[in-house]
């Protein structure tokens, strides 16, 4: 196997966004039958790298990328992701792609299925050839053979548990014949510990015949298992690229981790000092898809800024989407003592909670009406602020002056860019946009502010800026805040506390200072025998 | 200062070619023996007759539940509450307002079943609102055969019971609104202040409406149903809000149609009215989740306009009848236009 | 407790059926229709309707939902009879003429109704409704307009008199139940049109020879999820487009084969009700808006009309007004495209709503308990 | 599983659909002439030049071996035909003499004149155009349909045309 040619080689593969960048120099092979692990923080680089691999348009429409990506030897340059298909290379996407409708067989060979010519093929096309179901089958169950499990090529994909479906598409993809290349991202993510032993083994299975893997994934211990190398992401760098043998998960959490930078606090060691118990959150659980909470208890005090960090799709999310009632969520919160009831956003706002939610443009903002609604509409229906009456107090109507005044001082405050308060929200870039989010918390003067992935998708100035605002109002004011982020030197520069989420758990709740490996390792499911203990009565 | 491009963008070529044709039929109308105050007279009185209908589309498409096909159900409600208002012999502005005030609670009941029924079915509410539309408006056909109205300017004249498909308002209400006030100049031209300024009142209630408390939210809830869930508004509340309100104004739309019409229409009569009332709001410039009082008022003007000038100026200037043909032509295509826009659909 | 249950089931699942079926029994007796009648006027319009239920089918298997646009493919089929009856053309050969004709308007009709659809997703029924208006008004201006004028028409008996456009009623005197009669059979007393049950019965094959071929495959993909579709390769647009085009030509061969049973035309007003009547008729035979068979097709045709028999007439025995029943069964029309579309839309956001709870797994009420194997696959039991 | 990329095959493909529309034309074309309806007017009249005179007595007329038509001297009889070739026999009612003839009728008319005396004394043609002097024409109805939504007398969604009472008289 060693002494193979690269079946792919990347080299000096640099992107960036808009100025942005995210990858930088990055460079692999990888030879067939290889299995190679791609780790990574949220935001590495591996989304952008494997779209690079897949040509995906959205690349080559932010202006393409530098570099070479070499497929034996030779240089590739796909336009789109059906050109990397036919170069062999395959993908297992985090999200299903299957059609629930259809059997195991029918979504193995979806669009490729085998035919049986006939006379109206040569009036109206191959597409109206008969479907040769016993085929089909064969092949359908010929790839599962390749893959060595276990899976009725007859049952509908709605019918199945999430590992089979994980499999059907695993399935797909070695299915056709020139497939030599997989990549797998987030493969485990849905599945129980044991489905996730069968398919590493499947994987293992795979490789032997020749195929070469790129296995992403969180969990460490599963790359650690599986991969002949590793080779780990931080800020779009290959920071590490090394054989398996002998690296252990602490390792690869630091890598991960680590910052060559040394994070600056916005308190340069100011003492801090807080006040009795804000919120107490037990046994709280919400379903929100792909954002899953299963069991969270953690308590807040007054003038606190607690973080939450993990990674996607660990649950992080749900905590504050669940107390404010967006989700359905279960469980027990109290707010000063007094039970908030659960599931209705109108007690949670009424009650002295604001949530700047993470979709910014699906739930943060009103994006074809003007500043001046998206910032004063809470305050108005929830506090009945900016009405002027009109017939004495039973009619009163908006009180636009009002409202301009609002918007107005929070241009100034925030340092919005826009025309006016008129403008309308989908015509300000992301950073500005999340200020008027932020002005909309702020407008109900809440005790409790959460925040939820403040900084995502806007650029460096903006992120200092509004982490700076956090800082003010919650040193000014005494706001309480409870703020989720995928950046973890984020957290750490703002928080007092640092709670991690995975598999809607809390790991651990460490102070910002911690070792890097700690968070790491929490992050992948890891125990941590330096983290304090979550259930803290 | 924005540029013309983007305006054209915004507003449509659909839209500015039928504003085109609509100035092009009142310049052309006096070469072809069509007189002006006759004409601008009657558009007139048709945009009081109808501006209801269209005042009754904003408030289902601005709380994101699309454009109103149902609106049959609210002119149901007005037509019980006027057959209530004959059979009780009310006459004069007694009788008009008797209607109305009898339409009301109808319009209130039948608007909040409706509306929660559109509620179970977002995403689906317009083709579920037409053929609710069409099998409330047949549900009635029977009725209207079987209650017990006995007045005799009502009922079949043979069979002394079920009602006939033409009432007529003379004597009760008939004009009430129209010659209130009403302004005669020269010949051929009056101007139904009456009308006019009742129309205007309830585009002023509405205006004032969409101001408060619960139309701003009711606006939130269609622009970005989540953003208002976060906000702590309940989306189906606003939901069902609107659709009451689309439907009162349906049934108060009625009756001031019948009183400047003469006629109470009853059976299949409101079958089509919804679609005529959805061409407007979008002529005017609504789109199938964004509508303001500007949009009613141009739409009804522009629409009654094409409706009125097509038929003389172009029958006069062809000798043809072809004016019906590019009315079902542009009072469609132009909904197709709408809805065939690129826009979100509310989940 | 299977049997129990399973009736349960089978009654919910059928209750837009069961429904109607009662209604129509019980308005059989009171209607005082011999059953012989009955029978007979169930054949005809079995074989006066079933074409153009059936040309729905496809835009169903598409996802596409009940396919408003057909009314374009009968105005289709309408300009090929009137062509038909322009050049005297009689007979069979008549009809295939008129068939002929209709082909090509229809499959550019369909390519017009499939790209505006395709423009509007998720709202596919409604603007189907509202394009075969604006057609109608097109269809207007050609025939009524042009026809004679710009188009000329040689046949003098069809043409108004003022010297342009088509009349309002068109004898189809010369094509008249031409298919119906090449092959009548009498079984039992009653006369069977043979030639127009086999052509239905060929498109039933055809139908069901078309789910098996690759384009038909394609179809059900689309219609159960474009994304999924898409990212597999598969020409989303283009698929729906073909399900469109095939409705269309379908549906003006259905409206020939209508009118030359009924014999005559109203040339403006003929295609005004195709869509309802097929519509209703598949929905009554218990399709959905995703899910739609030939059985669907069948039972709905036999029950829609046994119901259109026997209502007025019943009607006026039971309330001495023919009117009532008359009015009735455009309500039970209506209301049943209402009470389906509503079923669809409520039942789909409930399964939406199930298969999140499916993703609550272990996340139930008492967190504590919730074991770390079970992430995910067994929740939503509660 | 082939492809269509094959420029063999799309070559085939070509053919075969460019035949397919010939077809069609050529299908078109055989429904025009065998559905093509004529009117004949079966003429048992003198010639106007009067070199032929009218069939005496009684003679039976049948066209394409269907029911056969009395016809006496002076008579017009009226029958439909579709299609161009026919077989027309002409029977004398009391010497049982019978003629038949093979005619092909001209595409483009609708109506032609068919003499009987020609027939019998084989003077071809048998049968010229024939224009009606005046046809009364059908009752005149109103110009377009009912689909005017926004009249206000709005229209009912007539049932299917035959089945439908009209909406109640008033």
């Amino acid at each position: 196997m060693g002494q193979q040619s690269p079946l792919l080689s990347l080299e000096h593969v640099s992107k960036e966004f808009y100025g942005n960048v995210v990858l930088h120099d990055v460079c692999f092979d990888l030879k067939p039958g290889e299995i190679l692990g791609l780790v990574g923080e949220n935001g590495a680089g591996k989304t952008t790298l494997m779209r690079i691999l897949f040509g995906m348009p959205v690349i080559a429409e932010t202006g393409g990328y530098k570099g070479r990506v070499c497929i034996d030897g030779t240089e590739v340059n796909f336009g789109s992701p059906f050109d990397a298909l036919d170069a062999g290379i395959g993908m297992v996407h985090q999200e299903f792609s299957l059609i629930p409708g259809f059997t195991t067989t029918e979504n193995i060979v979806l669009n490729r299925e085998s035919m049986k010519a006939n006379f109206l093929n040569e009036v109206f096309g191959d597409r109206m050839s008969v479907l040769d179901r016993p085929d089909m089958k064969k092949r359908a169950q010929g790839a599962i053979e390749r893959l060595g499990v276990n899976l009725d090529p007859d049952m509908l994909i709605s019918e199945m548990p999430v590992g089979h479906k994980q499999f059907t598409e695993i399935a797909r993809e070695i299915n056709r014949e020139k497939t030599r290349l997989l990549v797998l991202d987030e493969p485990t993510a849905v599945l129980t510990e044991t489905e996730a032993e069968v398919l590493l083994k499947a994987l293992r299975n795979l490789a032997k015949q020749g195929i070469a893997i790129i296995f992403i994934s969180h969990r460490l211990h599963e790359v650690i298992e599986v991969a002949d190398r590793i080779v780990v992401l931080r800020d779009g760098l290959a920071v590490k690229d090394t054989p398996v043998a002998g690296v252990s998960v602490r390792d690869i959490a630091s890598w991960m981790v680590g910052r060559s930078i040394a994070t600056e606090r916005l308190d340069s060691g100011e003492k801090r000092e807080f006040g009795e118990e804000i919120l107490s959150v037990e046994r709280l659980w919400v379903d929100m898809p792909g954002e899953t909470v299963r069991n969270v208890n953690f308590s807040v005090r007054k003038g606190e800024i607690l973080g939450f960090g993990g990674l996607a799709g660990q649950g992080k999310l749900g905590i504050p989407n669940g107390i404010m009632g967006l989700f359905p969520a279960g469980g027990k919160i109290a707010l000063h003592g007094k039970d908030v009831p659960l599931n209705e956003p109108r007690k949670a706002l009424e009650m002295g909670m604001a949530f700047v939610s993470e979709d910014r443009r699906g739930v943060g903002l009103l994006l074809d009406e003007s500043l001046e609604w998206n910032i004063a509409f809470t305050a108005m229906q929830i506090q009945g602020k900016y009405l002027r009456p009109l017939i004495g107090n039973f009619f009163r109507i908006r009180d636009e002056g009002g409202m301009r005044k609002l918007t107005e001082e929070y241009i100034g405050v925030l340092d919005i860019k826009c025309t006016s308060a008129a403008q309308k929200a989908k015509e300000l870039s992301g950073g500005n946009q999340q200020k008027v989010c932020l002005a909309k918390a702020f407008a109900v003067k809440p005790d409790l502010l959460f925040v939820s992935e403040p900084t995502r998708g806007i650029d460096v100035g903006a992120k200092k800026l509004v982490l700076d605002t956090l800082h003010k109002y919650n040193r000014e004011y005494g706001t309480t805040i409870v703020m989720v982020s995928s950046e973890l030197e984020e957290l750490r520069s703002i928080c007092d506390r640092i709670a991690i989420v995975d598999e809607g758990r809390i790991a651990g709740i460490l102070p910002p200072h911690a070792d890097l490996a700690e968070f790491g390792l929490l992050m992948s499911g890891e125990k941590a025998p330096a983290a304090e203990e979550p259930n803290r009565a | 200062m924005r540029n013309i491009k983007q305006f054209v963008t915004d507003f449509g070529w659909p839209r500015i070619i039928i504003f085109l044709f609509l100035f092009f039929l009142f310049l052309a109308a006096p070469f072809v023996g069509v007189k002006i105050d006759a004409s601008l007279s009657d558009v007139l009185n048709r945009f009081g007759q109808n501006a209801l209908f269209v005042l009754a589309m904003v408030p289902m498409i601005q709380s994101g539940c699309g454009l109103n096909f149902g609106l049959s159900l609210g002119i149901i409600a007005g037509l019980l509450g006027s057959t209530l208002s004959i059979q009780f012999g009310l006459t004069g502005f007694l009788g008009f307002f008797g209607a109305v005030a009898l339409a009301i609670p109808f319009a209130v009941v039948i608007g909040w079943f409706y509306g929660l029924l559109l509620n179970k079915v977002k995403g689906e509410e317009m083709t579920i609102a037409m053929y609710v539309g069409f099998a409330g408006v047949m549900f009635m056909c029977i009725m209207w055969l079987v209650l017990p109205y006995d007045s005799p300017n009502m009922v079949w004249g043979y069979a002394g019971k079920g009602l006939r498909t033409t009432i007529t308002v003379e004597g009760y209400y008939r004009q009430v609104l129209n010659d209130f006030l009403a302004v005669r100049i020269g010949k051929d031209f009056v101007f139904p202040t009456g009308m006019i300024l009742f129309v205007a009142f309830c585009a002023f209630l509405m205006w004032l409406f969409m101001r408060t408390k619960t139309g701003t939210a009711m606006t939130a809830v269609g622009s970005n149903p989540d953003y208002a869930r976060a906000s702590g508004i309940s989306v189906d509340k606003m939901r069902t809000i609107s659709v009451i309100l689309s439907t009162v104004l349906g049934a108060v739309g009625i009756v001031v149609f019948q009183q400047s019409y003469g006629f109470i229409q009853l059976y299949v009569s409101p079958l089509q009215m919804p679609f005529a009332a959805v061409a407007a709001i979008l002529i005017g410039g609504a789109s199938v989740n964004k509508a303001s009082m500007v949009n009613v008022l141009v739409g009804a003007f522009l629409f009654q306009g094409l409706l009125t000038m097509t038929p003389s100026v172009i029958n006069s200037a062809l000798k043809t009848d072809i004016s019906e043909v590019i009315r079902i032509i542009v009072s469609n295509g132009i909904i197709i236009y709408a809805l065939t826009r690129k826009t979100k659909v509310a989940k | 407790m299977s049997g129990k249950k399973s009736l349960g089931r089978f009654f919910t699942e059928n209750a837009v059926v069961i429904i109607f079926l009662a209604v129509t029994v019980a308005a059989i007796p009171p209607s005082g229709l011999s059953i012989q009648y009955i029978v007979q006027e169930m054949i005809t319009r079995l074989g006066r309707n079933t074409f153009l239920v059936l040309a729905l089918l496809l835009p169903i298997y598409a996802g596409m939902g009940l396919n408003f646009g057909m009314t374009l493919g009968a105005m289709s089929g309408q300009i090929g009879l009137i062509l038909a009856i322009n050049f005297n053309i009689g007979g069979v050969p008549g009809l295939v003429f008129a068939a002929l004709v209709g082909t090509p308007i229809s499959v550019l009709m369909g390519y017009v109704c499939g790209s505006v659809l395709n423009k509007a997703k998720g709202r596919e029924m409604v603007t189907g409704y509202i394009l075969a208006f604006f057609i109608n008004g097109v269809y207007q201006f050609v025939v009524l307009y042009m026809m004679g004028s710009v188009f000329p028409i040689r046949n003098p008996a069809i043409v108004l008199s003022r010297g342009y456009g088509i009349r309002n009623t068109l004898n189809l005197e010369n094509v008249r139940q031409s298919l119906d009669n090449l092959l009548m059979l009498r079984v039992g007393g009653f006369s069977v049109p043979v030639a127009t049950a086999l052509v239905i019965a060929a498109l039933c094959v055809f139908v069901i020879w078309f789910k098996k071929t690759k384009l038909g495959q394609d179809m059900r993909a689309v219609g159960h999820d474009m994304a999924v579709a898409e990212a597999a390769g598969v020409p989303v647009d283009r698929t729906r487009i073909i399900a469109i085009i095939i409705s269309t030509v379908l549906a003006s061969f259905g409206q020939i084969i209508f009118l030359q049973n009924m014999g005559n035309m109203a040339t403006y007003n003929a295609h005004d009700q195709t869509s309802f009547f097929a519509v209703a008729a598949i929905l009554v035979g218990g399709a959905s808006v995703k899910k739609a068979n030939i059985p669907n097709v069948i039972i709905g045709v036999i029950l829609l009309h046994v119901l259109y028999v026997v209502t007025p007439r019943a009607g006026q025995n039971l309330f001495g007004d023919a009117m009532i029943g008359e009015y009735f069964r455009q309500f039970i029309g209506y209301g049943v495209i209402a009470l389906t579309l509503v079923l669809y839309a409520w039942k789909a956001r409930a399964s939406a709503a199930r298969a999140r709870e499916g993703l609550r797994g272990g996340a139930t009420g008492n967190g504590n308990g919730a074991g770390n194997g079970a992430l995910a696959g067994e929740g939503g039991s509660k | 599983m082939k492809t269509a990329v094959d420029p063999k095959i799309r070559a085939r493909r070509l053919v075969v659909r460019s035949a397919l529309v010939l077809v069609f034309v050529g299908l078109t074309a055989l429904s025009f002439t065998l559905g093509k309806g004529h009117s004949l007017i079966i003429d048992n009249r003198d010639l106007e030049d009067g070199s032929l005179s009218a069939a005496p007595d009684g003679n039976l007329v049948s066209i394409d071996g269907k029911e056969a038509l009395e016809i006496y001297p002076g008579d017009r009889l009226m029958e439909k035909v579709l299609g161009q070739r026919h077989v027309i026999a002409v029977e004398d009612l009391m010497g049982g003499n019978r003629i038949e003839r093979r005619v092909t009728l001209p595409l483009n008319a609708d109506m032609l004149l068919l003499s009987v005396p020609k027939l019998i004394a084989g003077v071809e043609p048998y049968f010229e155009p024939f224009t009606p002097l005046n046809v009364a024409p059908p009752p005149e109805e109103g110009g377009s349909g009912n689909n005017s939504f926004t009249s206000p007398d709005a229209v009912a969604p007539g049932a299917e045309s035959p089945e439908a009472p009209p909406a109640p008289a008033p």
